[in-house]
């Protein structure tokens, strides 16, 4: 299986390259593009994704794990770019191959509802998200500190 | 700034970390550590529009999500706020 | 919609390309690959496909056609390669966009399980069918002849 | 060689094809035509391997389907042989 979180463009060529094997003749690909949708200030024109690393990694290996398990699946492409994506682009690639197809499409379509689901992995409207800490808006009481 | 020996940190992601303006807090503890349940009281209370956020929220402590909020949060944790996930 | 039966290898990177579009934020592709079936002489290097070119796509521009109104797909591509196509090689591509996840994949499942159940392409297990004519083993009789 | 302008033009696919050993063959048939039924019967008749086939196949004149057997194939007319299919 390859599971990668990135911040270079996702390319479905690669992800197909990464699915070739004998016997795998059915091969299921999902692709999730930045949409424009529309804001408070307008059309998006890109979004930030982020993610809990080392969870977010788990997590798609646990999935992964188990869309071999129980549907069946041979090879896996869990593939997630991360940062400033603009509108269009891939921001996600789930792929599977199996010899047949029914299992590809189960496979593939558990891999992406869980991927949304469960794995720590965020989108915000803002390109550049605020970064630099700022004061607590009361001072800290007890035993508790900003 | 408190001492990271005495603190917990805080790590804050996508709507948290905006609420709070930070992508991570530290803030000292007792020897004896604080409920998840009193930590997030307090969160709640110090940065209002992250209370929602907060009851809409996962957390992780040390890597692993925390069950139920009556276990521990001790000096050297780090503890992460996770608002819902929305990936792909 | 792109509809194409052809001699030449098939791209999903290009059938991504023909799946652009803004709010189409999710795309879901099919390849059936051509698998190294066990046969009587041993393993199959390449298949040959063939079909009835012009009822074949007529249907899939039906199949297409449904797809949109009973699914809501938005984007389709439907290629089928014809010819000897080696092992590992993509025979069929279904490729859905939509708006949201789940009408691409209802639809890309649809349209590859209509498309082999109905549409007139076939594949053998010969490189080079028979293609020269052969006298009938018995000489035609009444209104009929060879 | 029958004429084509006396005859029907039968178009052979896939295993239909292999049966026969022939992509498209030439049958005269009498100005009045002939029913769909008679046409497959002789045709089994003549390529035995071809029986099997032609029970399973659907029949396609002049781009369209054909729906029961008892329709006739007129001098002029093409009609296809198309076993089940298999295409992906």
């Amino acid at each position: 299986m390859s599971i990668r979180l990135s911040r270079r463009a996702l390319s479905v060529g690669a992800a197909m390259r990464e699915l070739e094997g004998d016997e795998l003749g059915g091969v299921v690909l999902f692709a999730g593009r930045v949409r424009p949708d529309r804001v408070a200030s307008g059309r998006v024109q890109a979004l930030f994704y982020e993610a809990d690393r080392p969870l977010a990694l788990r997590q798609l290996r646990r999935l992964a794990g188990t869309a071999r398990g129980r549907y069946g699946a041979r090879r896996i492409v869990l593939w997630h770019r991360l940062g400033t994506i603009p509108v269009g682009d891939v921001a996600v690639i789930v792929g599977v191959a199996s010899a047949h197809r029914a299992r590809a499409f189960e496979s593939a379509r558990y891999l992406i509802e869980e991927l949304k689901a469960t794995v720590p992995i965020w989108k915000t409207d803002r390109a550049r998200p605020a970064r630099r800490p700022r004061r607590p808006r009361s001072r800290p009481r007890g035993r508790s500190s900003g | 700034m408190p001492k990271p020996g005495r603190s917990v940190r805080i790590v804050l992601f996508a709507s948290a970390r905006e609420a709070v303006g930070a992508a991570a807090l530290e803030r000292a503890v007792p020897e004896r550590g604080v409920s998840v349940e009193t930590l997030l009281r307090e969160l709640a209370r110090e940065y209002p529009p992250l209370a929602p956020i907060l009851r809409a929220s996962r957390f992780v402590r040390n890597g692993e999500y925390v069950v139920g909020r009556r276990g521990r949060v001790r000096r050297g944790d780090e503890f992460a706020i996770h608002p819902p996930y929305g990936g792909g």
